[in-house]
């Protein structure tokens, strides 16, 4: 076993181990045991870094890839398959040690965070237990090597997260959201779960490495449609998962957790699983496949950009920035920006932890109070937090300078070259969506920086009766109750909850990952996650011929970009096989080579699309920030008055496209309805035909009755009469005295005697 | 030793019969004490068990030996009748990977049961005695490899389940008994004939004999070739399959033949209940395993597309059912019904995978749903209600029970990391790898989601939340300043107490273990069901 | 008159005869249990010389083992029946059981 | 066997013993029967001598005489009191039972003097038979010798449980 692997099995189980002591002793521990979620972390952390400084800066190799599995369930020798085993195992490659780092240090600086935003509730060790947990499963998505094993890991992300939103299960709202949030994921999972079982069902094997192998030796049984179908079916995980619509409604919900956790888990990593496993699995994902996961990025993108900028609640406008910022991730996956969605799911990941727990501080400060309307002048009272805070926004608006800027940019860039190479037309809808939701972006935190940190506070302002806004997401604490909201001061946070803040802001900063401000391309996490080969190429040979035809043209015009020259993934033996073929052609020489043409001509497409991308997008977010001075600032539009203008427009975003009145009147009262007709089926119908046989028998029985009483119990009736008669005559017999008996007894022997001589005489 | 693991519940019945009634709590402790050798008896099957050898047909030369473990043989009856040739019935048991495990989940929730049965106060020697001959029956029906035997023990079962649910019974017990007792005779009588007619169309290659073995009948090659069920006589032998398959169905149970279980369960008492679903339902599918499917191969393969169509509709609508119920236990039972369905749906796939997952769920659906019955038993004993609206926000107040609650019910909806998942995962991976099931398979992942809000949602009436204004408890300032639970007329602990934990300690341990490693049970198995799809295969039949 | 004067089995067997008869008379008869018990007495001496009488003219033991047996049986039966009449007696306060009638209801 | 001393002795005993059975029978006073009951069974010892079984006579003597006739007297003398007035039995059934004495006794003798088959064989038991007794007691008769005496012991303790006087007060 390599001893990386021995470390990332170490890093995986520290979590694990983190849970089991605190959810059994944290009322016996010091401190109900934070610091041992703390130190486990702290360490699970400094193996990880070790692992990504091993990996990545020491010696990066792009082909880098070390994996151990064992026999979990050896089924034996299957007939008609033979010896069968399905194997649990780890893989190291260049994502996942990236992934590792980023996860532990996000869980890290949660853990350190709640050890100040937590302080003084009663289930306070629990909450460090359930982290311990979340983060076990969530590693363990990023080092799964087979769909098994991510599909338990997947479920498992699922409960952390159905724990930690429900952490306040006293509020109702909280109980609701931890059961939509678990069943939207559910309904996700299975679908992915019908996709693993559709490539199980050909290759008797859940290993990655197994399937690409066989999906690149074209030895798929079925129909392209049920490649196509698998890929989207896994990607429906992702849907789950990562929030993408039609199933995003459960993160705005998700709000109710403690506001670490949703940092932690609806912002920075939970939610990336998704956008991690799509790409994992993205080069078996077919053509049109890529097309729907495009579609839904980009409408997902939109639609929640549109919902953000009418809410007033500070977690919920983050939350749906999310679920935008997400379908981007989407979005870039789906145009073929591998390396752009990725990177933008690790740039996100910072500055989105940032900013929620930057609105943490900030609930933390104003008391529990999360509507951004009865905020404003924060930026005096807590300068730290006003500065982290702005700079995540600015990386999230996507301005120059920010880590956002750079990722962004890049998907957006390659959804371009992805509408060009598709051919125009409808695929231009693509770009134009993502444009258009970077605009809205900027102009709803342009909006939310203003009113939380700008002009006066509004505390005053707030109606005493707030029950009203009960729909509201409140994170409640043992001590709520005494915490009276305007007397206080607002104070900064303490150190603990500041450090994170700082470390997460700087690292949404430009130059942490690319030298150049304005290319991504240029930093190393673009040239070290490079687009792999795709390998459904020859298990879909016409696709690949039509593609094929015009490859050598764009292979040639590949720009280099990159010192190393290897193969993207030479792991299955056709895509080496590609990519000797197009070395020999001798054009592509220290660049990437792309045996997947059509990956390739997206790749260059989008490398061309670069500058548009910057300007247009510079453009669109300039005017979203003006907009945002406009109404917020200069006050030259009154935004009340302009909601009423177009009231329908707005109550259709504040209610948020109206999706959970839609699913409620749809598909819960739907269910609901079946299931309670179903019941009444059960209980009336099937169970009333047992009853009406029952019932038939019955009467029959009483047929048969009245037969019996009058026919057949008539002559037994007879028969005992006679009995009756004979026996009253003959119980004259029985006196009682046994010498009337041996009398009797006697008199028939004697009779015998008699009997037997007569025969003998005669 | 497998007679001894039969019998020894009977053993312990007859002592008790010698026990005075007003003895009770020796009564309890001689059932204990059988329980539990039988428990060790279990484990040392467990540990004598060669999971290398195949099972479920004949050995080398037509003999159980070397196929079948801990084998008991010896001739019962032996009658001659006149024209009818003779009657030869064995004695006649031994185990294979499918039994082994069954055997191991009867001796567990055998114990369990005892342990639950602690609190019955009415009558309690009559009780145990009707408990220990159900264990014994039981257990019997596992391990009996001839039919007759087999049939025997079926029967025997019915009756103490008679008269434990119509005499310790709730409310409308008589109804539910009777209604329990008609439903399981009606599928026996079927048996019967089928049974009968079996006898006179098997030979046994070894004696020459007609048979009773299930292990001689397993073997296509010893029927005799124009006989009742032999291999000529196809529309016969489809007409027993179904026959026989109805009469096992109705014990899964079945839709449409499901509607006692939801009555049994509720008015049940509680160990009643966990035997129940804990134990009989299995011998359903376990008939099918061993009786109905190997005996008629290719009508088996022929219907391989409506067993799995019923598998659906057991996952899809159990769980529908259940999602509209008001009492925790008929929900529970409901559950049950849809759990029974991945069982179904899993043998309908014919392969490896499924099978396996549908033993597998068998054994789980066991363990787990006992263990959801004695949490349901454990709230009805404190509050005397059952219905889910009468409760919220109990975690805070109970939060043992709470949090034993929520790893029984995840352990339910299927949570990785606890059994039920792998078994369901492998019933759907069958399934779906079967080109006859697939599309049933991807209309009963729905079941995934269906299950799942069922159990969350009763979980979030009961548990999250706060006390409901009408619901079946008080909130009283304990002496320490907190709030407090009080139940009406509860004298005891009210969070869980140790018998309540010792109950479910262990059946909490067993479900993580085998969602973490389930080999332990699945080596047990794998020969065996391998062995048995080959005998199901087309291939072989064609050979034939 | 030969057959009068030569002692054989017939001799014997006409003796137990008579006993039996006697016995059996007894026991019809007679309402007092203890003459019952003589009647029963009667039957059994009478059953032991007919045994007597086969073993002698037979050459075997075999009748003169069972008449030993017989001995110790009566007397084990006339205890326990004694010890019954007793019981009737400490009842009925009568050993006539022509009174022991109970049985017919 | 024609000695005229042995015929003579032997029709006396026979009819003592049939007599004195006549009497028990017959008489109506009890404490008469018990008495000639001894006479009976003095008799019928007398015919065991005369059947070469003087062991067995003495047994009788014993058993019959030494013990059955003595708990005989004592059941009498216990149930009826020496000085009631009415030692004496009453009888039913006296027709059938007379038609029924003479019926079995006719038809037995009937039966016996028509019956030749069985007529004494060649060998007859002669001389002293104790010394045959004993060994076969030991050896072929074990099991029914052990099973007397444990009959023995049970009867004993059942009649003394039977018979016993239960206290007062309970």
């Amino acid at each position: 076993m390599h001893s990386l692997i021995q470390l990332s099995i170490v890093v995986l189980l520290l979590p694990l181990l983190s849970f089991v002591i605190l959810i059994f002793f944290n009322r016996r521990l010091p401190r109900r045991g934070d610091f041992i979620g703390l130190g486990i972390l702290g360490t699970a952390f400094g193996i990880s870094a070790y692992i990504f400084w091993s990996v990545i800066v020491q010696a990066y190799d792009p082909a880098f890839r070390i994996a151990w599995d064992f026999t979990w369930i050896d089924l034996g020798n299957v007939p008609g398959v033979g010896p069968l085993q399905i194997k649990m195992g780890v893989v190291i490659d260049n994502l996942t040690a990236i992934m590792l780092a980023m996860v532990t240090l996000i869980s890290l600086l949660v853990h350190l965070y709640s050890t100040g935003y937590m302080a003084g509730d009663k289930n306070y060790g629990r909450y460090f237990a359930f982290l311990g947990i979340f983060t076990f499963s969530m590693l363990g998505i990023v080092l799964s090597d087979n769909l098994f094993s991510i599909y338990i890991f997947w479920e498992l992300v699922g409960l952390s997260s159905y724990l930690l939103i429900g952490f306040f299960f006293e509020k109702d709202s909280a109980a609701d959201a931890q059961k939509k949030a678990f069943l939207a994921n559910r309904v996700g999972d299975i679908g992915m779960w019908l996709g693993i079982l559709i490539l199980y069902s050909q290759f008797h094997t859940f290993s990655f490495e197994q399937i690409y192998a066989n999906l690149a030796a074209g030895n798929f049984g079925l129909s392209n449609a049920w490649l196509t179908a698998a890929g989207i079916l896994l990607f429906m995980g992702c849907v789950g998962k990562s929030a993408q619509f039609p199933l995003h409604v459960w993160l705005p919900d998700a709000m109710e957790g403690p506001t670490p956790v949703s940092a932690l888990i609806h912002a920075a990593t939970m939610v990336a699983a998704g956008v991690y496993f799509v790409a994992r699995i993205f080069i078996m994902l077919t053509p049109d496949a890529l097309h729907v996961i495009a579609f839904i990025g980009a409408c997902t993108a939109f639609m929640a950009a549109t919902i953000a900028i009418t809410q007033n609640d500070i977690k919920r406008v983050l939350a749906y920035s999310t679920v935008s910022q997400l379908g981007y991730m989407v979005l870039g996956l789906g145009v073929g920006a591998y390396s752009a969605a990725l990177f933008h799911l690790v740039t996100h990941a910072f500055f989105k932890a940032c900013l929620f727990l930057g609105s943490g501080a900030i609930i933390h400060a104003m008391h529990h109070e999360q509507d951004m309307r009865w905020m404003g002048g924060l930026r005096k009272h807590m300068p730290w937090t006003f500065a982290t805070f702005t700079l995540a926004t600015l990386a999230l608006a996507g301005l120059p300078l920010t880590s956002g800027f750079l990722s962004k940019d890049a998907i957006l860039a390659g959804a371009i070259g992805f509408a060009k190479v598709e051919g125009g037309g409808i695929y231009y809808l693509i770009p134009v969506l993502g444009f258009f939701s970077a605009m809205l972006t900027a102009f709803y935190m342009g909006r939310q920086i203003w009113l939380v940190f700008f002009g006066d506070s509004r505390t005053h302002l707030k109606p005493a009766d707030t029950s009203h806004q009960a729909h509201h997401a409140h994170d409640t604490h043992a001590t709520h109750a005494d915490a009276h909201h305007s007397t206080h001061a607002v104070h900064e946070v303490s150190w603990n909850m500041r450090a994170p803040l700082v470390i997460l802001a700087a690292l949404s900063i430009y130059a942490v990952y690319s030298p150049d401000p304005l290319d991504g391309a240029k930093g190393w996490f673009m040239k070290m996650i490079p687009t792999p080969a795709t390998v459904v190429g020859a298990a879909n040979p016409q696709k690949g011929a039509l593609l094929t035809s015009n490859a050598p043209l764009h292979l040639a015009s590949v720009v280099p970009s990159s010192e190393t020259a290897a193969p993207a993934l030479a792991a299955t033996p056709v895509a080496a096989e590609h990519a000797v073929a197009t070395a020999e052609h001798g054009e592509a020489k220290g660049g990437h080579i792309y045996s997947d043409p059509r990956q390739a001509e997206i790749v260059h497409a989008g490398h061309a699309a670069h500058f548009t991308a910057i300007y247009i997008s510079s453009i669109m977010v300039a005017l979203g920030i003006i907009m945002a001075f406009v109404v917020y600032v200069f006050k030259i539009i009154d935004p009340e008055k302009t909601a009423r203008l177009i009231r329908p427009l707005y109550l259709f975003s504040l209610n948020k496209w109206y999706w959970d009145e839609i699913y409620d009147a749809t598909v819960i009262k739907g269910s609901m309805a079946l299931a309670k007709m179903l019941s009444w089926f059960d209980a009336k119908v099937v169970d009333g035909m047992v009853n009406g046989v029952a019932l038939l028998v019955k009467k029959f029985a009483f047929l048969n009755d009245s037969f019996d009483k009058h026919v057949v119990d008539g002559m037994v009736n007879f028969t005992a009469f006679t009995v009756n008669t004979t026996g009253a005559v003959l119980r004259k017999l029985q006196t009682g005295k046994v010498q009337t008996y041996v009398v009797m007894l006697l008199l028939a022997v004697f009779g015998y005697f008699i009997f037997y001589f007569t025969r003998l005489i005669y | 030793m497998l007679s001894l693991i039969v019998f020894l519940p009977i053993i312990a019945g007859l002592v008790i019969l010698a026990v005075p009634s007003s003895q009770k709590q020796i009564i309890r402790i001689v059932s204990l004490l059988a329980a539990l050798a039988q428990g060790v008896l279990a484990v040392l099957i467990w540990k004598g068990y060669n999971p290398a050898l195949p099972g479920i047909t004949a050995g080398p030369g037509g003999s159980p030996l070397g196929s079948f473990q801990f084998v008991e043989k010896v001739p019962w009856i032996s009658l001659h009748l006149g024209g009818f040739g003779s009657l030869n019935i064995e004695y006649f048991l031994g185990v294979d990977g499918i039994s082994v495990t069954m055997v191991i989940l009867t001796a567990l929730v055998s114990a369990i049961g005892v342990l639950s049965s602690w609190t019955i106060q009415k009558q309690v020697k009559g009780y145990f005695i009707l408990y220990n001959l159900l264990a014994s029956a039981m257990m019997g029906c596992f391990v009996a490899l001839d039919f007759f035997l087999f049939y025997v023990f079926w029967e025997i079962m019915l009756l103490p389940m008679y008269f434990l649910i119509g005499i310790w019974g709730g409310p409308n017990r008589e109804y539910a008994a009777i209604k329990f007792f008609l439903y399981t005779l009606f599928g026996s009588v079927f048996m019967l004939l089928v049974m009968i007619a079996l006898y006179f169309s098997v030979l046994d290659p070894v004696t020459g004999n007609h048979t009773f073995s299930l292990v001689a009948m397993a073997t296509q090659s010893n029927y005799i070739k124009d006989a009742i069920l032999g291999p000529d006589n196809v529309m016969w032998r489809y007409v027993a399959f179904i026959v026989l398959f109805i009469g096992f169905a109705i014990k899964v149970p079945m839709f449409p033949f499901h509607t006692w279980l939801p009555d049994a369960h509720v008015e049940a008492p509680t160990p009643i209940s966990v035997i129940l679903a804990g134990v009989l339902l299995k011998l359903g599918t376990y008939g099918m395993i061993r009786i109905n499917f190997p005996l008629f191969p290719e009508v088996f393969h022929a219907s391989m597309y409506v067993i799995g169509i019923f598998g659906a509709i057991n996952i899809i609508y159990g769980a529908l059912c259940a999602l509209a119920q008001q009492d925790l236990k008929k929900m529970v039972a409901y559950s049950s019904i849809s759990h029974m369905g991945y069982v179904l749906l899993g043998l309908s796939a014919g392969n490896s995978e499924g099978m396996v997952g549908a033993l597998y769920q068998m054994f789980n659906h066991g363990t787990i749903t006992a263990m959801l019955f004695l949490l349901v038993g454990v709230i009805y004993d404190r509050a005397h209600t059952r219905q889910i609206d009468k409760f919220g926000g109990l975690a805070s107040y109970m939060p043992v029970y709470a949090a034993v609650v929520t790893v029984a019910w995840f352990a339910s909806l299927g949570l990785p990391g606890l059994s039920g998942f792998i078994s369901e995962a492998l019933v759907f991976v069958g399934a779906f790898s079967s080109p006859t099931t697939r599309y049933i398979a991807m209309v009963s992942v729905l079941g995934i989601v269906f299950g799942a809000a069922y159990l969350l949602w009763s979980l979030q009436r009961m548990f999250l939340g706060t006390r409901k204004a009408d619901a079946a408890y008080d909130l009283q300032i304990g002496t320490d300043g907190h709030e407090h639970i009080h139940f009406h007329d509860w004298k005891g602990k009210i969070d869980l107490d140790g018998r309540e934990l010792a109950m479910l300690v262990p059946l909490l341990l067993i479900t993580l273990f085998l969602g973490i490693y389930p080999m332990p049970v699945l080596g047990m198995l794998t020969s065996s069901i391998n062995k048995l799809v080959q005998v199901l295969s087309p291939v072989v039949m064609s050979q034939m | 008159m030969e057959q009068l004067t030569t002692i054989g089995l017939n001799h014997y067997l006409t003796i137990s005869a008579f006993l039996l008869g006697f016995g059996l008379f007894a026991v019809m008869t007679r309402k007092n249990a203890i003459v019952i018990l003589m009647g029963v007495e009667l039957i059994l001496n009478a059953a032991n010389i007919n045994f007597l009488a086969f073993s002698k003219y037979n050459g075997g033991m075999e009748g003169v083992m069972f008449a030993l047996f017989i001995i110790v049986i009566a007397a084990a039966e006339a205890a326990i029946a004694l010890a019954i009449v007793i019981n009737i007696f400490k009842i009925f306060k009568s050993v006539d059981v022509s009174t022991v009638d109970t049985m017919k209801e | 066997m024609s000695n005229p001393t042995y015929t003579v002795i032997f029709y006396l005993f026979a009819a003592i013993t049939v007599c004195s059975a006549a009497f028990v029978v017959f008489t109506r006073n009890v404490i008469y029967s018990a008495f000639s009951l001894l006479f009976t069974f003095f008799g019928v010892a007398a015919l065991y001598v005369f059947l070469s079984a003087d062991f067995i006579a003495v047994t009788q003597v014993v058993v019959y005489v030494g013990g059955i006739l003595v708990l005989l007297l004592f059941g009498v003398m216990f149930t009826n009191s020496i000085m009631n007035a009415k030692p004496k039995s009453d009888v039913l059934h006296v027709v059938p039972g007379t038609v029924l004495l003479i019926g079995i006794i006719g038809a037995m003798l009937y039966t016996f003097y028509t019956t030749h088959g069985w007529m004494p064989s060649e060998t007859t038991l002669q001389g002293s038979i104790v010394e045959r007794i004993g060994f076969e007691t030991m050896s072929r008769y074990v099991l029914p010798f052990e099973m007397v005496s444990i009959l023995l012991l049970a009867a004993l303790i059942g009649a003394a449980f039977l018979a016993r006087f239960d206290k007062p007060g309970k």
